[in-house]
C-alpha cells in the first residue's frame, strides 16, 4: 500500500515526462544515491570497493554503451571489447603523452577518440544487419586488438606490451590511478563518472534521438519514410556507444585493474557485455545496471555460497557446478522473462501498486 | 464534398513512369497529378501497381522511365526520407509502426524533422531541450485528441488491436504536418463502424489542416463517398482518371474491375 | 618515405613473392583448403539448426566439445571405436530431446536473439557438465587417422587433412542425400522455407527440431573427432566455433554448400594473407582477416554468398 | 503462472545471497597462502597438475613436519579460470585471511601478475611469479614485493641460445644460422623477443619471429612459412593447446623435433601427449627435473598419497607441471622459514615474509636436508636481486618421460642485470617510483 500514486496528478507534460513520474520512485531513487554516494564508502571493505563495486559500475557503463547500440538502435555489436581497448590505449597514449592533462580530461578525450573509431567501423551497418552484422564487428574487434598487440607505439615500446597507468589526481591530491589511490576516492570517482553517464544516456533515450534510434531498431524502412536519415542515425548511435564503452574500457585499465595488454579487452570481454544487456533487458538503462550486478555478483554468490554453508567442495567442482547453474539459470529467466530483469523488476513494480488488492 | 471547391493546381505531377522488377511491369508509362487539398483514390484490382505508385512518389522505388514534379521541382531519384523532407508522409498496407514504441512516442517520432537541438542539448534534457520536447508534445497530444486515442498514449503499439494500429500509424504520418499524405489501403480489416471513423478522419484532415491526400481503398462504397477524384490502375496502366462519377460509368473500368468483381 | 616504403611492402611485396614461388603459393592454398574443410565441419552444424529453426545455436562449439569428450571417455573405458561412436551419437540425440523440452519449447516464437541467449545459457551449461563427467585434462585420441606428411611434386600435404577432407565430402553427401531424398529431408526442407506454412501442412515442427538438433549434433561428433585427433580432447577444442564465424557470414546462415564453399575460401584466403603479408603486417592477421574478408562479401552481398537474397517491402 | 516463476526467481536469488555472509574463522597459529589455481578451461590441462603439486606438498609438510617452524600452513584454492578479472578478485578476497593476511601470493599467470603487481606491493605482500611474469621485476630495487625467481623468461632466451651453441659447436658458428621464434601473440609470448634481437646482433645470427594468435588451434601458415625458411632452430613460447598443435605441426611439414625447442610452459605432458609419437625428441627447457624419483616426492607419496588425501591421481606425481608445483611450494615454504628465523616461528605479515624472500639462500645442503636433490638448483635472491642465478636446463621427451639432456646453463648475468634495470627504471619514471637504495637496505638490515 505504500507503492501508490493515487492522488499524484500531473498539471504539465514537464512533470509527466520526469524520468520517475511517481513520486515513490523518486524516493527510491534518492535512497540509491545516498547509499551508494554515503554508506557504501563508510560501511564498504576495500575487497567490495575494489574487486566488485568498481567492476561492476565499469561494467555497467560499458553495458548501457552496448544498450544503446543494440538496444535502442538495434544494431548488435560484438566489438565491444575492442572499443572499450580503444578508450584505454587512447588513455594511455594521452596521459603518458600529456602528463599535466587532468585526467578527467583524458578520460573525455579518449570517449571522444573512440567514438571515431565507432564510427568507422559503424559504417557497414548501413548495408549489413542481424546477425550478419553482429560478426561482420567481429572483424572490428579482431582487427583492434591485433593492432594493440602488434604496434608498440600504442604501449610506449614496453617489451611486454601491458599498459599501466601512472598516477593522476582528479584534483589536488586526490589520486583515482596508480598505486596509492585509495579505494574510495576511486570507487567515488567512478560512481560518478557513472551517474553523470547514465543519466546523460537516459535522456538521450527519452527524446528525440532515443525516438529515432528505436525507429530504426523497430523497422528501418517505415524510419526512413518518415524523415529519419538511417546513416545519421546508425552512425550517432555507433559513436555516443563508442564514447561509453571508451571510458569503460579506460576506466576497466586505469582505475580497476591498473595495467592491462589488449587481451584483456578480446571476444569474450564482447560477450560478456551482451549477455549483460540481454539478460538485463535490451532498451533499458536500468537493465544495464541488473544485467551488469548478476553477471558480476551472480558468479560469486555461486562460488561462496556452498562454502558460506559450510561444505568443502573442490574448486574445480565448484567452478563447473557454478558454470552449470549459471547456464540454467539463463536460461530460466528468459523463460520467465525474456526482455530481461528490467522488464520484471517492472512487472514487480505493477503487482506492488495493485497489492494487496490484484485486480 | 465541400472539400472541392478548393482545390487548387497540382502539386505533384507524375509522368510516364515506368518500372520492373527483373522482368515483371509493375507500372507502364503511367501518369498522374495530384491537386492541393484534393483527395485522390487510386483503385485498381490487387497487383494493379497501386502501391508501387505510392512507393515511386515517396521515393521508396525509383521507376527506371519518367519523371516527377512534386511542387514544380522535378526530381529522378531521392531517398525516402528527403520525400518525408519535402513533406510528403505515409502510411502502410500493413501496419508500419515502431511496434517496441508507445502511442504517444510512435507520434512524437512524426515531430522529428521538426525537431532542432541536437544531441548534446538532449543529454541534459532541460533548458532549450526541454522547451523544444514540450513543444512537440503539446502537437503531439492535439492528435492524440484528434483521433481520440487518448486512452492509449503509454500503450506499446504492439499490443494495439488492427484497428488502433491503423489509426496511430495515421496519427504518425499527420504529426509530420504534411502537405501531401499517400495512405495505403487505411480501412483494410475494418469493420464498418471503424471504417466510418476513419473516413472521419480523413475527411476531418483534408478540411481542418487544408492535407492533400492521395489514398488507396478498396472498399467502393467508401471511395465513392471521400474522393474528389479516382485513378483507376490495372495490370501496371492507368485505365480511367476522373471524377468519381465518370470512373463509374467509365466501361473500360466496368470491363477490368468492377466487372471481375461482378463475375466474382 | 615509410609510408611508401610500407605500402610497397603491403601492396607489391606480397605478390612479388607469390610471382617467384608459385610452388609455394599452391603449397599454402592446399593448406588453406584442407584447414578451411575443418572449419566448414565446424559451420555445418551452425547452418543446419539455423536454417531449420533460425536459431543462432552459440553452443555450437561447445557441443563438438561435449561430443568429442563423450567419444574419447568411452574410448578409455574401452570401446571399440564403432561402439563409442555409436553410443555418442545416441547421446548427441538424447541431448536434442532434452534441449527442445527444456529450452526451445518453452521458447517457441520468441525474438531471435532471444533464443540466441539461450544458446549461450546452452553453453555454459554444457560446459560445466561436460568437464564434470569427464575432467578438465587433455585427453589424447587417435583412432588410427594417418598423419604423415606426402609430398606430391614438391608441394606438402598432411595425410591427416586428405582424410579430414575426405570425411567431409562424406558427411555432405550423405546429408544431400537425406535432405534431398527422405521424407524426414523434405520435412525438414519444407520447415526452413516456411515455419507457418509448415505447420500448416501438418509437419510436426517439434520432431523437426529434435532431429535437426540430433543432426547438428553428430555432425558435431565427426567435427569433434578430427579436431580431437588433431588437438587432443580438451576444453580448447570450444574455440573453433569462432573460426566458423567467418565462414558463416561469407556463406550464409542458411547454406550448406555455403558452409562448405565459405569454409574453403576462408581458409585459402587467411593462410595466404598470414603467410604472405607477414613481412608487411607482422603477422597473426588471420583472425582478423578471415572476419575482413567476410566483411568484404558481406559488403557487396549482404546476405552472404549463398544465403537467401533478403527482399525490402513495404 | 508467469508471474509466480518470477517469484520464485527472486527467492532463488535471495538465497543465494546468503551465500555472501563470511567463510569459516581460522585459528591463531596458522600462517594462510591464497591459492590462485586454474583447474577448469582451456588452460586447465596444465594449471591442474601445478595445483595439485603445490597443495600436495604443503599437506606433506603439515602431516610430516606440523607445518613450517611449528605453524600449520592453511591454504584455500581460488578458481581463477586463468582469467585476470578473476585472479584479481580471488586475490582482493583472500589478502586479508587468516591471523596474518596472506603470507604471498602465486598469480600462476603472467596477466594476473601485472594486474597485482600495483596491488599487492601497495598491500605488502609478495608476488611469486615463479618463471612467469614481469621479466624486469628481477630488479628488486624498483619491484620490492616482486619476486621472478628462479629464472626469467630473459635468463632463458639467453639460456637457449647458449645451448644451440654449445650444439652448434660455438659461439662463432651462430653466425648466419636463422633461429625462429613462434610464439603466443600476447605480453607473454612477446617477453623474449628483446632478448633474442640483442643477441642476434652479438651473434650475428637471423632471428625470425612468427607470432600466433590465441588460442593458436591452426599453425598451418605458420609452420609451411618455417618449412620454407628452414630456420635451424625453433624456440617456441607457447601455451595451452597452442604447444601440442605446433609440435604436430612441426612434425607434420618434417621439421626435426631435437631443433624444437620449447619454453618451460611449453614443455610438460599436456603439451607433448596430444601429439603422439610425433612429439618424441622435442625439447624444452626448465628449472627443476621431473619424475618421482626424488625423496621429497617420495615423502608426499607416503604422507599424502598412501593416506588417500591426494589432490590428484598417483601416477601423474612427478609429472613436470606437479614438480613444477612441488618446487614452487618450496620456494614459499623457504622463504617464510627464512622469515621465521629472524621474526620467530608465529604467522607473519606478508612484510616480513618479503624480508624471508629478499634473503633466500637455498644452498645445496639445504636442498640436500629437503631431499629435492637434482630437483631444484640453489639460489640466492637479495635486495636488488629478485631472480637468483636464472639457471636453466634443457630437457627432451623420449615418449614416455622428460629427461635432462644438458647441465645447468648459467645466463649471462651482467647482459640481463642491465636489461632488467634500464626496463625496470623506465617503469619507475612512468610510475613515478623511487626505486630503494638497495646498498642502503642491506646495511639497515
Amino acid at each position: 500500500m505504500l507503492y501508490r500514486e493515487a492522488g499524484q496528478f500531473k498539471s504539465s507534460y514537464g512533470a509527466d515526462e520526469a524520468i520517475f513520474p511517481i513520486r515513490q520512485d523518486r524516493w527510491l531513487f534518492a535512497a540509491a544515491l545516498i547509499v551508494a554516494y554515503v554508506v557504501v564508502p563508510l560501511i564498504a571493505s576495500e575487497y567490495w570497493l575494489l574487486s566488485i563495486l568498481i567492476p561492476f559500475l565499469v561494467f555497467s557503463l560499458a553495458a548501457i554503451g552496448l544498450n544503446i547500440l543494440t538496444g535502442y538502435a538495434g544494431q548488435v555489436s560484438l566489438g565491444t571489447g575492442g572499443f572499450m581497448a580503444v578508450g584505454a590505449f587512447a588513455t594511455y597514449k594521452l596521459a603518458t603523452s600529456f602528463p599535466d592533462l587532468n585526467i578527467v580530461v583524458v578520460f573525455i578525450l579518449a570517449g571522444l577518440i573512440t567514438a571515431m573509431v565507432g564510427v568507422l567501423f559503424g559504417w557497414p551497418s548501413l548495408r549489413i544487419k542481424g546477425f550478419y552484422l553482429a560478426v561482420a564487428t567481429l572483424a572490428a574487434q579482431f582487427f583492434l586488438i591485433w593492432m594493440f598487440n602488434k604496434f608498440p607505439w600504442f604501449n610506449n615500446y614496453t617489451p611486454s606490451g601491458v599498459i599501466s597507468a601512472p598516477p593522476r589526481a582528479v584534483f589536488g591530491h586526490v589520486f583515482v590511478t596508480g598505486a596509492e589511490a585509495n579505494s574510495v576516492d576511486k570507487y567515488l570517482f567512478v560512481l560518478s563518472a557513472v551517474t553523470l553517464l547514465a543519466l546523460a544516456a537516459k535522456n538521450l533515450v527519452r527524446g528525440r534521438v532515443g525516438r529515432e534510434w528505436m525507429a530504426i531498431r523497430d523497422m528501418d524502412i517505415a524510419a526512413e519514410i518518415i524523415g529519419i536519415r538511417p546513416l545519421k542515425t546508425k552512425l550517432l548511435a555507433f559513436a555516443i556507444s563508442s564514447f561509453y564503452c571508451g571510458i569503460a574500457g579506460a576506466m576497466w585499465a586505469f582505475i580497476y585493474t591498473g595495467g592491462v595488454e589488449a587481451l584483456a579487452f578480446d571476444i569474450d570481454r564482447s560477450f560478456q557485455i551482451l549477455f549483460m544487456i540481454i539478460i538485463g533487458g535490451l532498451g533499458s538503462i536500468l537493465g544495464s545496471f541488473l544485467g551488469a550486478a548478476f553477471i558480476v555478483l551472480l558468479p560469486l554468490l555461486l562460488e561462496r555460497t556452498p562454502m558460506a554453508l559450510g561444505f568443502d567442495v573442490p574448486v574445480n567442482y565448484l567452478s563447473n557446478m557454478q558454470s552449470m547453474i549459471f547456464g540454467a539459470l539463463i536460461i530460466f529467466f528468459l523463460i520467465v522473462e525474456p526482455r530481461g530483469l528490467a522488464r520484471l523488476w517492472q512487472i514487480g513494480k505493477e503487482k506492488l501498486r495493485m497489492w494487496p488488492f490484484p485486480y | 464534398m465541400a472539400a472541392a471547391k478548393r482545390i487548387g493546381e497540382p502539386v505533384l505531377e507524375v509522368r510516364d513512369i515506368t518500372l520492373s522488377f527483373g522482368g515483371v511491369r509493375a507500372l507502364l508509362d503511367v501518369s498522374l497529378e495530384i491537386r492541393a487539398r484534393e483527395i485522390l483514390a487510386i483503385i485498381g484490382p490487387n497487383g494493379a501497381g497501386k502501391t508501387s505508385m505510392l512507393n515511386v512518389i515517396n521515393g521508396f522505388y525509383h521507376p527506371q522511365e519518367g519523371t516527377i514534379a512534386y511542387k514544380g521541382r522535378v526530381r529522378q531519384r531521392m531517398r525516402p526520407h528527403e520525400a518525408a523532407e519535402q513533406g510528403i508522409a505515409r502510411t502502410f498496407q500493413n501496419v508500419a509502426l515502431f511496434r517496441g514504441m508507445t502511442t504517444l512516442d510512435n507520434i512524437m517520432t512524426g515531430r522529428l524533422l521538426k525537431m532542432r537541438r541536437n544531441f548534446l542539448w538532449q543529454t541534459i534534457h532541460w533548458g532549450p531541450a526541454l522547451a523544444e520536447e514540450l513543444e512537440h508534445r503539446v502537437f503531439a497530444e492535439r492528435i492524440i485528441d484528434f483521433l481520440e486515442i487518448e486512452s492509449i498514449r503509454r500503450t506499446p503499439v504492439g499490443q494495439l488491436p488492427y484497428g488502433l494500429q491503423k489509426r496511430v500509424e495515421l496519427g504518425r504520418a499527420l504529426a509530420m504536418e504534411p502537405e501531401l499524405l499517400l495512405l495505403d489501403e487505411p480501412m483494410a480489416g475494418m469493420n464498418v463502424e471503424e471504417k466510418e471513423d476513419m473516413s472521419r478522419f480523413i475527411l476531418d484532415v483534408n478540411d481542418e489542416f487544408g492535407t492533400t491526400i492521395a489514398l488507396i481503398e478498396h472498399d467502393m462504397g467508401v471511395v465513392m463517398d471521400i474522393s474528389d477524384r479516382v485513378v483507376v490502375l490495372d495490370y501496371g496502366r492507368k485505365i480511367a482518371d476522373g471524377s468519381p462519377d465518370q470512373v463509374r460509368r467509365d466501361t473500360a473500368v466496368i470491363d477490368a474491375y468492377l466487372g471481375v468483381a461482378h463475375e466474382a | 618515405m615509410e609510408i611508401v616504403a610500407f605500402l610497397h611492402a603491403l601492396l607489391v611485396e606480397p605478390f612479388v613473392a607469390m610471382w617467384q614461388n608459385p610452388e609455394f603459393l599452391l603449397e599454402v592454398a592446399i593448406g588453406g583448403l584442407l584447414t578451411g574443410v575443418m572449419y566448414s565441419l565446424v559451420a555445418l552444424g551452425f547452418v543446419l539448426i539455423y536454417k531449420a529453426s533460425g536459431v543462432f545455436n552459440f553452443a555450437q562449439g561447445t557441443m563438438v566439445l561435449f561430443a568429442a569428450l563423450t567419444f574419447v571417455g568411452l574410448l578409455e573405458r574401452g570401446f571399440p571405436v564403432w561402439a563409442s561412436f555409436l553410443l555418442t551419437a545416441l547421446a548427441m540425440i538424447a541431448m536434442a530431446f532434452v534441449i527442445e523440452r527444456l529450452v526451445l519449447r518453452p521458447l517457441v516464437n520468441q525474438d531471435p536473439i532471444i533464443l540466441f541467449m539461450a544458446t549461450i545459457g546452452l553453453t555454459y551449461f554444457l560446459e560445466g557438465f561436460g568437464q564434470i563427467v569427464w575432467g578438465g585434462d587433455v585427453h589424447p585420441l587417435d583412432i588410427g587417422i594417418p598423419k604423415s606428411p606426402l609430398i606430391i611434386g614438391g608441394v606438402l600435404i598432411n595425410e591427416f587433412d586428405l582424410v579430414a577432407a575426405a570425411v567431409c565430402g562424406v558427411l555432405v553427401t550423405v546429408l544431400a542425400v537425406f535432405f534431398q531424398r527422405t521424407a524426414i529431408g523434405r520435412a525438414l526442407r519444407a520447415v526452413a522455407d516456411d515455419h507457418q506454412a509448415a505447420l500448416s501442412v501438418g509437419i510436426p515442427l517439434k520432431n523437426i527440431w529434435v532431429i535437426v538438433w540430433a543432426v547438428a549434433g553428430i555432425v558435431g561428433l565427426v567435427a569433434g573427432i578430427l579436431w580431437g585427433s588433431n588437438l587432443g580432447v580438451q576444453f580448447s577444442i570450444s574455440l573453433v566455433a569462432l573460426k566458423a564465424l567467418p565462414v558463416l557470414i561469407l556463406g550464409g546462415f542458411t547454406s550448406v554448400p555455403g558452409a562448405i564453399v565459405g569454409g574453403l575460401i576462408i581458409g585459402v584466403g587467411e593462410k595466404v594473407a598470414e603467410v604472405f603479408w607477414t613481412p608487411a603486417t607482422g603477422g597473426a592477421i588471420e583472425d582478423w582477416f578471415a572476419y575482413a574478408l567476410a566483411l568484404v562479401f558481406l559488403l557487396i552481398r549482404p546476405q552472404g554468398l549463398f544465403g537467401e537474397r533478403i527482399i525490402e517491402r513495404v | 503462472m508467469i508471474h509466480r516463476k518470477a517469484w520464485l526467481a527472486t527467492a532463488v536469488t535471495v538465497a543465494l545471497a546468503f551465500g555472501l555472509a563470511a567463510g569459516p574463522a581460522l585459528a591463531q597459529n596458522e600462517q594462510f597462502v591464497p591459492r590462485l589455481v586454474y583447474r577448469t578451461g582451456p588452460y586447465a590441462p596444465n594449471g591442474i597438475p601445478f595445483a595439485n603439486g603445490y597443495g600436495d606438498y604443503l599437506d606433506m609438510i603439515n602431516a610430516r613436519d606440523g607445518g613450517v617452524g611449528g605453524v600449520k600452513i592453511v591454504y584455500e584454492e581460488c578458481e581463477t579460470g586463468y582469467d585476470n578479472d578473476k585472479g584479481v578478485e580471488c586475490y582482493e578476497r583472500l589478502k586479508h585471511k587468516g591471523p596474518t593476511g596472506a603470507g604471498w601470493v602465486d598469480p600462476l599467470s603472467t596477466g594476473i601478475t601485472y594486474a597485482l603487481i600495483e596491488r599487492a606491493t601497495a598491500d605488502h605482500i609478495p608476488v611469486v611469479s615463479m618463471g612467469y611474469g614481469r621479466a624486469d621485476a628481477s630488479y628488486g630495487a624498483v619491484f620490492p614485493y616482486v619476486f621472478t625467481l628462479p629464472a626469467t623468461y630473459w635468463a632463458q632466451a639467453d639460456a637457449f641460445i647458449k645451448y644451440v651453441a654449445q650444439q652448434e659447436g660455438g659461439f662463432a658458428k651462430l653466425k648466419g644460422k636463422k633461429i625462429a621464434l613462434v610464439y603466443h601473440d600476447s605480453a607473454y609470448g612477446k617477453e623474449p623477443i628483446a632478448t633474442l634481437e640483442k643477441l642476434s646482433q652479438k651473434y650475428g645470427y637471423t632471428f625470425l619471429k612468427y607470432p600466433v594468435s590465441p588460442p593458436g588451434i591452426d599453425q598451418t601458415a605458420t609452420w609451411l612459412e618455417i618449412r620454407q625458411q628452414r630456420p635451424n632452430w625453433v624456440f617456441m613460447w607457447g601455451w595451452g593447446v597452442m604447444n601440442s598443435t605446433a609440435i604436430k605441426d612441426a612434425a607434420s611439414v618434417g621439421y626435426p623435433m631435437d631443433h624444437f625447442i620449447g619454453v618451460w610452459w611449453s614443455g610438460s605432458e599436456p603439451d607433448v601427449v596430444p601429439a603422439g609419437a610425433a612429439a618424441k625428441g622435442y625439447k624444452s627447457g626448465t628449472f627443476h627435473g621431473a619424475g618421482q624419483n626424488y625423496p621429497v616426492i617420495h615423502d608426499i607419496l607416503k604422507y599424502v598419497y598412501d593416506k588417500g588425501k591426494g589432490h590428484g591421481t598417483r601416477d601423474k606425481v612427478g609429472e613436470v607441471l606437479y614438480n613444477r608445483g612441488v618446487v614452487n611450494a618450496i620456494y614459499d615454504t623457504e622463504a617464510l622459514r627464512t622469515a621465521q628465523a629472524k621474526y620467530g616461528a608465529k604467522p607473519l605479515k606478508g612484510e616480513q615474509i618479503q624480508w624471508g624472500f629478499e634473503h633466500l639462500n637455498i644452498t645445496t645442503a639445504r636442498i640436500a636436508a629437503l631431499g629435492a636433490e637434482g630437483l631444484v638448483v640453489p639460489i640466492h635472491l637479495s635486495c636488488a636481486n629478485h631472480e637468483g642465478q636464472g639457471n636453466v636446463r634443457i630437457q627432451q621427451w623420449d615418449g614416455k618421460h622428460w629427461h635432462f639432456v644438458s647441465d645447468w646453463i648459467q645466463p649471462d648475468r651482467d647482459m640481463l642485470d642491465a636489461m632488467y634495470k634500464e626496463s625496470a627504471l623506465a617503469y619507475a619514471k612512468e610510475k613515478g617510483i623511487t626505486p630503494r637504495n638497495c646498498a642502503q637496505v642491506s646495511q639497515a638490515q
